[in-house]
């Protein structure tokens, strides 16, 4: 099979739809978060509301698909990122797929796993690419470890691990709480709803 | 000849228990302008979304009878394959846009280049189309930069570039202020003019009254009344639909009461049927009083 | 509660201004429509009475409160405002969750919240959906939660935009049938909307607001004596104005039984 | 409402007609080689020194440059401060400011990754300031990339000023609602839902009839697909491609070399 009839059969055009919106929730809730003033950046709560609908590979290429346009948009160093994005996506449908979104605190076990999930893919980049630092507040963090005489690899895993973990926990959350007040009618459209919702 | 036939339609979306559409019958003769009405929740949506052939293909519910427009059976053909012959609009403006396109000209173009109409042929077809819809001066701005009342003008371009033989509106005026509302309505009565089969779920009944051919009433997913504006919108039956009749039949069926409207007369739906009614009453009345 | 707007100004940062010099005051008690073109200013002068705007130059009054004082959330102990899309508020799972969400950040007790809660799904309705999820009602079901949401909360002045968009007529005629009650409750209602039908039937003074200036202002009935201002400010009259000036009536009617009366 | 800002800059300059995929393709090498040619800074070096010359020639170097000093100041700030003062491989000490130590060994690291992102950067952004979106994704398509791919990359761009501007009118109705979104950090953590879940929920009740518009516009229709306007291509630029993708293939193993035998 063709990757056009692939695509054709995995994604009909309403889950395209879901796909383009939740690409651009990526990239706008960082505007309430701003506006919070809060220590999160939300910036893959799209990514895993579209892996909870439409499953993980809909999800992985949200996130994917997100960090290119960031980088078409404001910043072409997001687009090298754009790998940590998909495995978010990937990581998340998988623990809904495996019934592990049903329950608050279960949610709070998938930010968890997400967390792990992304670091494997975060960390190589972040040291390889940016020698470990990303202009982020995160960095203090970095150098603190550093600076009690940690190595830059383990340093950086720790940084990656703690810089992520609430902001996953709190996503996988709201992303919970958003596809469980969902209206029928809308989740009667993305079948994977069930798996949170019941 | 009909263009529109619908033979004992019943549709139940997926996950609900009682039909949105039941047993709906009736044919829509060519070049017609046929005006659904309904509360909300009446099914005239679901009516539009059946017509347009998105229904039963993109919604996975149960859907009984026969639906035919142009000839092609819903069930058989593709949403792709009715783009050419059948156009939809609906409420809201801004979630027609394409997203895709940077300018008005551009978005226009949209539909063609996925009907794979040919380079030469596309500049004529959006001139024309944007033409029909007024919008011909500002074919460089970004669709985005548009007023709601122009960004529904431009959905209808969109889908007249497509040269449908049926357009079907789902409250096109809904969202729109009353300037953006007329605008879209003088469009329509052009079409309608031209020759294209129109088919409008609508609740600004003056304009219905004054303008439709038919008026087919829904109520709880049935079709109550179905015929000229005159019976339909000064049926009793329509308040079940939910809808209160125009002030001035509500004038002159109570004026009735008071001698002003005579009952022999048929009561009206429009101004100068109103007019017509309370003068001749007054004229009466008063050589009346001369003899 | 007396609203007072003096001089005020206001042009959003893209540089058009939006409103050039409204003074108007509101009286408690009054029923009150803003009509006017898109763009005219007339939801940037309703969005300055809770405080969601700041005037540039001005003041504006809400009782003893100077609205700059106080942030939105404060002042919305005194003005609700009802938006016109439901699906930009609704985030409970529950209508009664939904419709408590205002009371309680204003701090009511929570004997009080379920009172204020009972009576607005009362008033609107919905006491049968209370257990339901706001998003499964249809799209007037949801309207009429953010207009209970609006109601619990019990503030004396009532903003409402655009409130009849979408609702069929029988459910206008039950708005028209909450308006008076809150009229009786001396609550003062403030109504954005181009359906000047209902609002002949329903609002007692008329605003319109052109070019961000208040061009007339008027009892509904005097408003649509003035045709030639109605004519270039792009409103369509009433139906029940248009036929009574058609049939040479003395006098412009503001219902049916009104026009029957003048007429015989 | 506006469009969403890139970095597009529209201009008619060389570059600006030169096809999409040529600027790309010399994109993605100029990655290729600068993170895994061999010699370190010297593979990162010249293929950012060649961009800077090809965008100085067509007048573009100025805004690259602000760019690339607003999105790498910080970062290189902070990377020269901690591989210079607390990497623990360095050992030779250039400077001791009290407690610590500035170390040779941090700053080569630090400016090795320095040189390589700002040659990274400004290769992207040669693309990127030349190309409008819509015709990189034109150049796409046009080589294979399925249409609904091209959707997915295209229609966010233009949808985000909507949703941007829902996130401010949600703000609003909250706060009327009397959320408080500036108060302590519980009071803004309690905000959070409130504003997040209304505006995904009515960006997902609008995914409906996104789907259904582009349907009934033959999104999905079986014939081949056209396009409206025409990208330039010419034989030197196909010729030039395939010279770039080889010449990275080439660097990349020699880059791989150089690797397994101690370089780094």
């Amino acid at each position: 099979m063709s990757l056009k009839e692939q695509l054709k059969k995995d994604f009909s055009t309403i889950t395209l739809a879901l796909m383009a919106v939740g690409i651009v929730l990526n990239i706008a809730l960082g505007q309430v978060v701003s506006l919070l003033k809060l220590p999160i950046f939300l910036d893959s709560i799209g990514t895993v509301l579209v892996a909870l609908l439409a499953g993980p590979w809909a999800g992985g290429l949200t996130g994917l698909l997100t960090n290119l346009i960031w980088g078409m948009l404001t910043d072409p160093v997001a687009a090298a990122f754009a790998p940590v994005a998909m495995v978010i996506g990937i990581a998340a449908g998988l623990c809904a797929k495996y019934g592990l979104f049903k329950k608050w605190w279960q949610a709070i076990i998938s930010g968890v796993i997400i967390t792990i999930a992304l670091s494997i893919i975060a960390i190589p980049i972040r040291v390889y690419m940016f020698g470990g630092v990303t202009g982020s507040g995160a960095d203090f963090i970095t150098a603190y470890l550093m600076a009690t005489g940690r190595d830059l690899f383990s340093s950086v895993v720790i940084t990656v691990i703690t810089d992520n973990l609430i902001d996953k926990v709190v996503t996988a959350l709201l992303a919970w709480g958003i596809v469980k007040g969902l209206p029928k009618r809308f989740a009667s459209r993305f079948p994977r709803a069930n798996s949170v919702t019941e | 000849m009909a263009v529109i036939n619908v033979q004992g339609l019943t549709y139940t979306y997926p996950g609900s228990t009682s039909p949105a559409l039941k047993d709906i019958n009736f044919q829509i003769e060519s070049g017609q302008l046929v005006a659904v009405i309904g509360g909300n929740e009446a099914g005239k949506s679901t009516l539009c979304l059946a017509l347009s052939g998105l229904i039963p293909a993109l919604f996975h519910g149960q859907m009984q009878g026969m639906v035919t427009v142009c000839g092609m059976d819903t069930q058989q053909y593709s949403p792709g394959q009715f783009a050419g012959q059948v156009g939809l609009v609906l409420q809201n403006p801004a979630n027609q846009l394409s997203g895709m396109r940077y300018t008005v000209y551009e978005e226009v173009a949209f539909g063609l280049e996925n009907l794979g109409i040919s380079r030469v042929e596309m500049p004529a077809r959006i001139e024309n189309a944007l033409e029909q819809v007024g919008l011909a001066e500002l074919c460089d701005r970004s669709p985005y930069a548009l007023s709601g009342g122009q960004q529904q003008r431009l959905a209808l371009a969109s889908v007249l570039a497509l040269t449908p033989s049926v357009l079907l509106l789902d409250e096109p005026t809904a969202m729109l202020d009353p300037q953006g509302s007329q605008d879209v309505f003088e469009i329509i009565q052009k079409l309608v003019q031209a020759g294209t089969t129109v088919v409008i779920a609508e609740h600004h009944l003056e304009w219905i009254a004054r303008y439709a051919d038919r008026i087919i009433a829904l109520a709880h997913g049935e079709v109550i009344l179905d015929g000229s504006p005159r019976e339909v919108l000064t049926s009793s039956r329509i308040q079940e639909a939910g809808i209160n009749w125009l002030r001035y039949t509500q004038a002159a069926h109570l004026g009735i009461a008071r001698g002003l409207w005579s009952p022999n007369t048929e009561l009206p739906i429009t101004l100068e049927q109103t007019l017509a009614g309370f003068r001749q009453m007054g004229t009466t009345s008063s050589t009346r009083q001369e003899t | 509660m007396l609203i007072r707007a003096d001089d005020i100004h206001f042009t959003y940062s893209e540089g058009e201004k939006v409103l050039n010099g409204v003074s108007v005051t509101i009286q408690p008690g009054e029923k009150v429509a803003l009509v006017g073109q898109n763009g005219s200013g007339k939801t940037t002068l309703a969005r300055h009475l809770n405080g969601l705007l700041r005037p540039a130059t001005g003041q504006v009054w809400i009782g003893d409160w100077l609205t700059q004082d106080h942030s939105p959330a404060q002042m919305a102990r005194r003005v609700a405002y009802v938006f016109q899309n439901p699906d930009e508020q609704l985030f409970h799972q529950r209508v009664w969750d939904e419709v408590a969400f205002g009371p309680q950040n204003l701090g009511c007790s929570v004997r009080e919240v379920a009172f204020q809660v009972e009576r607005a799904l009362d008033l609107m309705d919905l006491r049968g959906a209370s257990d339901l999820n706001p998003r499964d009602l249809g799209y007037s079901g949801r309207k009429r939660v953010t207009l209970a949401s609006a109601l619990a909360m019990q503030t004396p002045i009532i903003v409402f935009d655009e409130p009849t968009a979408g609702l069929d007529s029988k459910e206008q005629e039950q708005l028209a049938g909450v308006f008076s009650l809150l009229h009786h409750q001396g609550k003062t209602i403030i109504v954005i909307s181009h359906d000047m039908d209902f609002l002949i039937e329903n609002m007692d003074r008329m605003l319109l607001m052109m070019n961000g200036k208040i061009a007339l202002d008027a009892s509904a009935r005097d408003f649509f004596e003035q045709s030639r201002i109605l004519e270039t400010s792009g409103l369509i009259a009433p139906q029940i104005v248009r036929l009574s000036q058609k049939m040479g009536c003395s006098q412009v009617s503001t219902n049916v039984d009104e026009f029957l009366d003048n007429f015989s | 409402m506006p469009t969403t800002p890139t970095l597009y800059l529209p201009g008619t300059s060389y570059l600006h007609r030169l096809h999409p995929l040529s600027k790309l393709v010399f994109s993605l090498a100029s990655a290729v080689i600068i993170f895994g040619g061999p010699g370190g800074w010297v593979s990162a070096f010249f293929p950012g020194l060649f961009a800077m010359l090809l965008l100085w020639r067509a007048g573009l170097v100025g805004e690259v440059t602000r760019t690339i000093l607003r999105l790498l100041t910080p970062f290189a700030v902070v990377l020269f401060l901690i591989h210079g003062f607390v990497n623990p491989q360095n050992q030779t000490i250039l400077l001791r400011l009290g407690p610590v130590a500035l170390g040779q060994e941090g700053l080569n690291f630090a400016s090795l990754i320095v040189i390589r992102l700002t040659a990274a950067l400004t290769a992207s952004l040669l693309l990127m300031v030349s190309t409008h979106p819509s015709d990189l994704i034109q150049s796409l398509v046009e080589i294979g990339l399925p249409h609904r791919l091209a959707y997915l990359l295209g229609s966010p761009l233009l949808m985000l000023p909507q949703m941007v501007a829902r996130v401010q009118v949600i703000q609003s109705v909250q706060q009327a609602r009397g959320l408080e979104t500036q108060g302590n950090f519980f009071q803004r953590v309690r905000a959070l839902f409130p504003l997040v879940a209304p505006l995904v929920f009515s960006v997902l009740v609008d995914v409906e009839d996104r789907s259904l518009a582009l349907e009934v516009r033959g999104f999905n229709a079986p014939n081949q697909k056209t396009s409206l306007t025409e990208l330039v291509d010419t034989r030197e630029q196909r010729a030039a491609r395939w010279i770039m993708i080889v010449l990275a293939g080439f660097l990349l193993i020699a880059g791989i070399g150089w690797r397994m035998h101690g370089g780094h």
